[in-house]
């Protein structure tokens, strides 16, 4: 059963990573991601920095795919701020994911043909523990001429800490997360919170390629697959059908 | 004074500390919160060292069983090669581990997110229907609904107007609305969740340091 | 009977003479010709049997050659006649902006341009473009500067320009334009790239664009924003070396169309000196200035020839073009070019946005170096001066300082100028002494805007150029007649070849291009294009030498001070009083007659009227001076030439259809030609000055207000003006309140929950009713064996100790009591492994006798430490626990009787909760393992599903779940019930504080909005 | 050698993931074993982001950054920490007390500080937002809290019927959202198992 999900999915990938390379995809208004670039475009022409927190999400776990997520979007926003006075400041709770920040960091800057001005201090490990990375990333916020704050990963609680971080210091914050927990949080607490699987789809709002494209419409059929699925399965389990 | 004195009045006066910062920023805060991240980084080193790396990766290299060198001979090789990240001229050295890391850690997502969420998740939905009474047959078809609208809610395809505005099907964004009122009645569930939680925080927190303040007082 | 007075002696003569009985002088009309008369249709049928065969042949060909000519002009489109009035609409639209920084003498310049197309659309050869412009991507591919000092004859040099001078053929235009759209999708995704760093950065704005273009218009903004930084981030970047990246052939592909785009236009003001090679890497800025000095650029071929995404230069110079109406003639060339308008309007959609109001603000920069004034840094505003810099920087042969904007175009001036065709054997013409002024002017304008060492040479050559301007307009003087004749004769096509006929240098002039609208045009015309065409009109050029300084005193100002360079209100109407005085003076003093002297205006015009005088800006003064200056010019007696017998063949030779046929076209108040061999010739050689002549009614406003191209412009505006508001900043008083609030609350929380603590009070009762998932625990610990191996999962932080604790206390103390179990503790986080003594020491359950239940580690409980790996680990312990923790003392997971997840996250409870669950599906032994999860208040809600899926048989969450078990569990150990009163105190402190203060919010958020929605 | 990154990842995860979907037992060794060297290359990762984390404030101290001296405090006790756990080891009185004196109640106090927070940003919320989806978060959150909330007079009544009715609702809305981000999640992992993604420094 999961090796048939799994296959069609990639069939579906496949094809409509085809389909939208010749045709770009038309996707749904979020608001989140239009002030998304609005404040990229911002913190670039004041010369203030971009600060993307990727959170802590172990790839070891499910949780690990918001971190490829952000990681997806940290390789589009190093490209548009590449040419930026002060490179954007890459945070993370995990030190794999500190790693990836790093390499994606310095692919973004080659892919733009600025990796001169790729630092390895860019990308930084802030804590190991969900709440020494949200206190590690609060002084970022503070010190470091940050002007929008890009929240985007696996979160906890403490996502609250760095939205009232960001409130404190009057700075745009977009925050996503695939803990419903944070995001219950950031709902309360961020400007401009995305919620569920929008996490996911951040690659494909700011550019990162058809493929992005693609896996947001082979979502959006598998979804409604699952959705008839359910309400078969519920209605044949109503009638006392056992399968 | 015994330790557990001393680690009292530590964490009480780190616990002041920490509560200086809902009146503001402040160096007191700063400095508490800097030498939490430099303790707890440590420690988390520390028990990866003891119990990750010593266990999994020096014992075996020390025994001379060449069945148990064998398997952490690359691991070792991978490993080691991380600690070229460290240097940007030389870091490409460590993509090798890295590429293994992340191809282990997607493959690892997916299947979880497959078997432990998709289906289970999609059958629970159906079994709330399985010889229902009438109440949680109400409360069945209520979860239903939630969990088609909320689905239905994230659609992302649309189409472009004739005006240039981009939105989606009529019913879609029916649907989508719908979707919208469980995703709002949840995430208010998830914050009184996670308020009584940090309340509770609170409340430990302030009670350990009453504790104390009344067993240094002999109360 | 009637007498006939001689012209001569002024005797009567009888009627019936044809001649003076007296003086031999000829009596009638048809047999003298005046200069200035009417030519008259004269029947020379009785000549043609006495003409030799050659001649005849020549007749008949030239009736030959005159069909097919009106037989070309028949089958051109009608739509084309409206191009040039298309185009020029858009302009008027961009004059209307606010960004737009271009002087308006810009504007006063065009119509000449036009005038220049037909001649060359009347010669072109339809393979020529493409030739032209391969040369220039050769010349750019290998960025070798050429700069444009290819000696070329006079002769040869007009063969070689007018081809590709002339748009008349609209296809081969669309075709170069198709081909050059592959060119550059094949290049890159980015339209316009300027440098390496521009290349990069028009990527990012490719990209920044793609969900732009998906979406509404909004995150385009910040790309807009981005380019522009980038521009200015680029400046900083040394100039890539040419070649060395494939970003260098993008810019240059796409500098090298826009470059183009300026080249033709400026070249041809030169006679149709061929477009020197370099003329793509000198700044485009320049070029279209350059080209206005010229006074006859064939703006219709470059905006034909431009690729759309090199709009944003092309139209960012024609589009100041503010209220400039142009002549039919050139429609052909620029009907790619209103079509290419319209597309890049719609394309701002996308990435091009940026660049238009980038290079709105290259115009400002250029305007500023030619006023010595240098770029004032402004958020925005700096970027697109320093991209001009910078993309110049990147030009092989432009100097590294950072003004090649100019050094670079005098540059061009010096080797373009010395190749003009009769210019340099040319003895100094009276505009020598004009020239002289502006000479003076001209060195100032390159000492203050040029500190560079190459602006002197520079400045040296626009003084030679300024007195080679007599000779330059020959061609355009002339161009018109033969394109209103298609019979015309070889000997007056010589003559516009030659340019060196001074009575053709009045025809410089070009009234209907620079007039103002009429009353009923402005009545038709939309608010928005009146106050561009007024503030055009309002745009005088400013006096020579003194005046001219005091123009350039007025462009030290700000940035957004020059941004109203193009307004009636703007500094140019400050200049005006001093500007009416001394023009008018000079030039009549300089031009010995008015013609001259309004040629000599519309030269120094072309080349200096930043800031035209009012008897130039206002169209009735204007037009009422120059029917003044032609009265005396007809009736001086001193200027008039000898009464000309023409042989009645070279009168049947004169332009008789053309001038017959146009006679009804031409409007009343153009002037009759009364000497020189287009005498009688109406509206052949235009009068009035630059910006005094009245505008033809039919300027386009119709196709200029199509709704495409209102969209695409107020799309234009609404970006830049988006881009360019700043974010709005919370006032300080919202700020201080949001501090005073959060004060509040914490004394509030901090002092009432710390007394409630304090005083220990139990006030608050505990239900003894337990929730489904909480009383299926007690069912599941009875059905654990006596003791049996327990796996206990410490998935929690410590941030969440002291709740985690206060749970699962209960659970652990009524299974520790009922089944004495062997914990096995599996922490899933570093710090987990640190917790669990102090779980178990919290719970008394580690504690002595007769305060705990003296558990005893090593034996009792075992703590296995820490399970890397998150999923991966746990998946891998659930397969065989102890090759992933060795310090495990089971082989099994089956061994284990119930497995107790302590859980802070929901997350890491479900890694658990689906791990398991496909453990049991793998495994049917682990059938009766119990699943028990004991989960904060914040990961309870998230793991409910579990529980009602059965995935879970039992469910503490948070302090509510606990107090209950807890006081079912005889109320041990105790610790939630210490927490109960303050927890319900917290609980409606929390409460009460969240409905008043929304309830505020919410009085206060209608009460902001409802000030804003107020006027003022 | 973005290539072959790809292809160890590609590989790696191929294996690892049919090691799951289609039980062979030659798969599943491989599974594990790769499995297990993850681990280990993981912990080495967490050794490589301690040493990223001392090297960021050492940077920032050398150039004196703004507030880099608190970075000294950190290396200072990052370093004591790991050099008494190294040695002494994990279970040490000297590392039990920086968990129990340092780590909970610092971890603690800022959990607790959400406490606070939490209610401010609730109450400001129909400033930032006014709409028909946060006036119901609102509400639903209040009446969670109220039916949670214990008073003198015990629990208020029908607290189980109001906190089964608003479960009723959220039980949906967060199955979907939990399947919406499985989707989520398998879309992005099949990404970068095909090599579109290649975060590990391929481009």
């Amino acid at each position: 059963m999961a090796l048939i999900i799994v296959i069609i999915a990639a069939l579906l990938l496949v094809a409509f990573t085809l389909l939208r390379r010749r045709s770009p995809a038309v996707l749904r208004h979020i608001e989140a991601f239009e002030r998304l670039s609005h404040a990229i475009g911002l913190a670039v022409e004041n010369g203030t920095r971009l600060h993307i927190s990727l959170g802590r999400g172990n790839l070891f776990t499910a949780r690990g795919a918001s971190a490829l997520a952000g990681l997806a979007m940290l390789r589009r926003l190093a490209e548009r701020t590449s040419v930026s006075d002060r490179p954007p400041i890459v945070t993370s709770g995990d030190a794999s994911l500190s790693i990836l920040s790093q390499d994606t960091l310095q692919a973004g800057y080659k892919a733009a043909g600025a990796e001169e001005q790729y630092r390895a201090t860019t990308g930084r490990l802030t804590g190991l523990t969900p709440f020494s990375y949200a206190a590690g990333t609060i002084p970022v916020t503070r010190d470091e001429n940050v002007s929008a704050n890009v929240v985007l990963g696996d979160f906890g609680a403490e996502a609250a800490l760095l939205a009232e971080a960001a409130d404190r210091e009057n700075t745009h914050l977009i925050a996503a997360s695939d803990n419903l927990s944070a995001q219950s949080v950031l709902y309360a607490a961020a400007q401009d919170p995305l919620i569920g699987e929008e996490l996911f789809a951040s690659g494909a709002y700011v550019g990162a390629g058809p493929s992005h494209e693609a896996s947001l419409h082979v979502q959006d059929v598998l979804r409604w697959l699952i959705i008839i699925v359910i309400l078969i399965g519920a209605l044949l389990r109503f009638v006392g059908a056992s399968f | 004074m015994p330790i557990e004195a001393i680690s009292a009045l530590i964490g009480l006066f780190l616990t002041l500390l920490i509560f200086s910062y809902l009146i503001g920023d402040n160096p007191l805060f700063r400095g508490a919160v800097y030498l939490f991240i430099g303790v707890s980084s440590g420690y988390a080193a520390v028990v990866v060292w003891h119990q990750v790396l010593v266990p999994k990766l020096f014992q075996p290299l020390l025994s001379a069983d060449p069945n148990q060198l064998l398997p952490v001979v690359v691991p070792l090789g991978l490993g080691v090669s991380l600690l070229a990240k460290l240097s940007p001229r030389i870091a490409w050295l460590g993509s090798f581990a890295m590429a293994m890391l992340v191809g282990v850690g997607a493959a690892t997502a997916l299947s979880g997110a497959v078997i432990g969420t998709l289906i289970p998740q999609s059958r629970a939905a159906m079994d709330m229907f399985s010889s229902p009474t009438f109440a949680r047959l109400i409360q069945g078809i209520f979860m239903l609904a939630g969990t088609a609208l909320t689905l239905a809610y994230f659609q992302f395809s649309a189409t472009r107007a004739a005006d240039g505005s981009v939105r989606r099907n009529v019913i879609f964004e029916a649907l989508a609305w719908g979707g919208r009122v469980f995703i709002a009645i949840t995430m208010g569930v998830l914050f009184a969740g996670v308020y009584t939680a940090a309340l509770t925080a609170m409340i430990e927190r302030l009670s350990s340091m009453i504790n104390f303040v009344k067993s240094f007082l002999g109360q | 009977m009637a007498s006939l007075t001689c012209p001569n002696c002024g005797k009567d003569n009888p009627d019936f003479l044809d001649d003076c009985q007296f003086c031999q002088t000829p009596l009638r009309r048809e047999a003298t010709l005046n200069t200035g008369e009417g030519p008259t249709k004269k029947s020379t049928g009785e000549l043609e049997g006495v003409l030799p065969d050659w001649l005849k042949e020549a007749r008949q060909q030239a009736r030959d050659s005159a069909e097919e000519e009106a037989a070309k002009e028949a089958t051109k489109p009608k739509i084309q006649k409206e191009e040039p009035l298309d185009l020029l609409a858009g302009l008027a639209f961009q004059s209307s902006s606010d960004d737009e920084e271009v002087p308006d003498w810009l504007s006063a310049i065009n119509p000449v341009q036009d005038k220049k197309t037909p001649a060359s659309s009347k010669l072109e050869d339809e393979e020529q473009p493409s030739d032209f412009f391969a040369q220039f991507d050769q010349q750019d591919q290998q960025l070798i500067d050429t700069s444009p000092t290819i000696p070329m004859p006079d002769d040869k040099a007009q063969d070689e320009a007018l081809p590709w001078m002339s748009g008349k053929s609209e296809d081969s235009q669309k075709d170069e334009l198709a081909d050059w759209f592959s060119q550059t999708s094949a290049q890159t995704n980015d339209p316009f790239s300027f440098d390496t760093g521009e290349g990069q950065a028009s990527s990012r704005m490719d990209n920044f664009g793609t969900p732009v273009s998906q979406g509404p218009s909004a995150p385009e903004q910040p790309e807009d924003l981005s380019w522009l930084r980038d521009l200015e981030a680029s400046t900083k970047q040394p100039p890539p070396t040419p070649g060395s990246s494939p970003e260098d052939t993008d810019w240059i592909s796409n500098l090298d169309s826009s470059g183009t785009t300026e080249d033709l236009g400026w070249l041809n003001n030169l006679g149709g000196t061929p477009a020197p090679a370099s003329a793509p890497e000198s700044q485009p800025e320049d070029l279209s200035w350059l080209s206005n000095l010229g006074g006859t650029p064939l703006t219709g071929e470059p905006a034909a020839s431009s690729p759309a995404p090199s709009k944003e230069e092309d139209l960012d110079w024609l589009n100041n073009l503010g209220g400039v109406p142009s002549t039919p003639e050139p429609m052909p060339s620029q009907t790619p070019s209103a079509e290419q308008d319209l597309s890049w309007l719609n394309n701002l959609e996308g990435t091009p946005a940026p660049a238009s109001s980038g290079s709105a603000q290259e115009d400002l920069s250029w305007l500023n170096n030619l006023g010595g004034t240098p770029i004032e840094p402004e958020p925005q505003g700096s970027a697109a001066p320093v991209d001009n810099l910078d993309w110049l920087n990147n030009l092989p042969a432009a100097t590294p300082t950072p003004s090649p904007a100019e050094s670079a175009s005098p540059q061009e001036e010096l080797d373009w100028l010395t190749s003009l065709p009769g210019t340099a054997g040319e003895p100094p013409s009276p505009q020598s002494a004009s020239s002289a002024d502006d000479m003076s002017w001209l060195n100032n304008l390159s000492e203050t805007s040029a500190p560079t060492p190459s602006e002197t040479p520079a400045s040296q050559e626009d003084m030679s150029w300024l007195n080679n301007l007599g000779s330059l307009p020959a061609t355009p003087s002339n161009e018109p007649t033969a394109f209103d004749q298609p019979d015309v004769p070889d000997w007056l096509k010589n003559m516009e070849a030659q340019q060196s006929i001074d009575f053709a240098k009045p025809s410089h002039l070009s009234p209907r291009n620079t007039a103002p609208l009429s009353e009923d045009a402005m009545q038709e015309m939309p608010d928005w294009l009146k106050s561009a065409t007024e503030a055009s009109k309002s745009a005088s050029m400013p006096p020579l030498g003194a005046a001219s300084s005091d123009w350039f005193a007025s462009q030290q100002q700000s940035a957004a001070d020059k941004r109203k360079l193009g307004e009636v209100s703007g500094p140019p109407s400050a200049q005006q009083p001093s500007s009416q005085e001394e023009p008018v003076p000079a030039d009549q003093d300089v031009f010995a007659t008015p013609i001259e002297s309004s040629l000599a205006n519309q030269d120094v015009d072309a080349l200096f009227a930043v800031d035209m005088p009012d008897w130039l800006s206002q169209p009735e003064s204007a037009a009422s001076e120059a029917s003044a200056q032609m009265e005396p010019l007809s009736s001086g007696p001193a200027d008039d030439l000898a009464p000309v017998d023409l042989p009645s063949w070279v009168q049947a030779m004169r332009p008789m259809e053309a001038v017959i046929g146009e006679a009804s076209a031409v409007s009343a108040d153009q002037a009759t030609e009364r000497e020189g061999p287009l005498a009688g010739l109406r509206g052949v050689i235009p009068f009035s000055p630059i910006g005094s002549a009245q505008r033809p009614k039919a300027i386009s406003l119709k196709l200029q207000a199509t709704a495409e191209q209102q969209a695409g412009a107020s799309l234009v505006e609404q970006i830049i003006a988006n881009e360019a508001n700043a974010q709005p900043l919370k006032v300080s008083p919202f700020v201080s309140s949001q501090r005073a609030l959060r004060w509040g609350l914490t004394v509030v929380f901090l002092v009432v929950l710390g007394a409630i603590i304090g005083l220990g009070t139990q006030m608050m009762p505990v239900s003894a009713a337990l929730p489904v998932e909480v009383s299926n625990i007690s069912n599941a610990i009875v059905s654990v064996p006596e003791g049996a191996p327990v796996l206990v999962v410490m998935d929690y932080e410590p941030s969440l100790a002291g709740e985690m604790e206060a749970a699962s206390g209960p659970l652990l103390d009524q299974l520790v009591v009922l089944r004495k179990p062997i914990f096995t503790f599996v922490a899933t986080s570093p710090n987990g492994t640190g917790l669990v003594d102090r779980l178990l020491t919290n719970t008394k359950i580690n504690q002595p006798s007769p305060d705990g239940l003296g558990y005893q580690a090593e034996s009792q409980y075992f703590n296995a430490g820490y399970l890397p790996a998150g999923l991966a680990g746990v998946r891998g312990f659930t397969e065989a626990p102890q090759s992933v923790l060795p310090s495990v003392r089971v082989n099994l997971f089956s061994e284990f009787a119930a497995v107790i997840l302590i859980t802070d996250h929901a997350e890491s409870g479900q890694v658990w909760i689906e791990q398991v669950t496909m453990a049991k599906e793998s495994d049917p032994t682990l059938a009766n393992q119990q699943f028990l999860v004991v989960a904060s208040a914040q990961a309870g809600p998230m793991l409910r599903p579990y529980t009602s899926s059965k995935q879970v048989a039992g469910m503490i969450s948070g302090i509510p779940d606990a107090a209950r078990y807890e006081f079912v569990n005889n109320s041990r150990p105790g610790i939630v019930r210490s927490y109960w009163d303050a927890f319900g105190v917290g609980l409606f402190l929390a409460v009460i504080s969240i409905v008043l203060g929304s309830l505020w919010s919410l009085f206060t958020g209608i009460r902001a909005r409802r000030a804003e929605a107020e006027p003022g | 050698m973005r290539y072959l990154t790809a292809a160890i990842a590609i590989a790696s995860g191929s294996i690892v993931l049919f090691g799951y979907l289609y039980p062979l037992d030659a798969l599943i060794q491989l599974r594990v074993m790769l499995t297990n060297w993850a681990v280990i290359v993981a912990a080495m990762a967490v050794l490589v982001g301690v040493a990223n984390l001392v090297l960021v404030h050492i940077d920032k101290i050398r150039r004196t950054e703004k507030n880099s001296i608190y970075g000294v405090l950190l290396i200072v006790s990052l370093l004591f920490t790991f050099g008494a756990g190294l040695v002494l080891g994990p279970n040490s009185q000297v590392v039990r007390v920086a968990i129990d004196a340092i780590i909970v109640p610092v971890e603690a106090s800022l959990m607790a500080i959400l406490a606070v927070t939490l209610v401010y940003a609730s109450i400001r919320l129909l400033r930032r937002r006014t709409d028909v989806m946060t006036v119901i978060f609102l509400v639903v959150a209040i009446l969670f809290l109220i039916a949670v909330m214990p008073t003198p007079a015990g629990p208020i009544p029908g607290d189980f019927l109001l906190l089964q009715f608003l479960h009723m609702f959220s039980d949906g809305g967060a199955r979907g959202l939990l399947i919406g981000i499985a989707l989520g999640a398998l879309l992005t992992s099949l990404r970068v198992l095909f090599g579109i993604d290649r975060p590990y420094g391929g481009n």
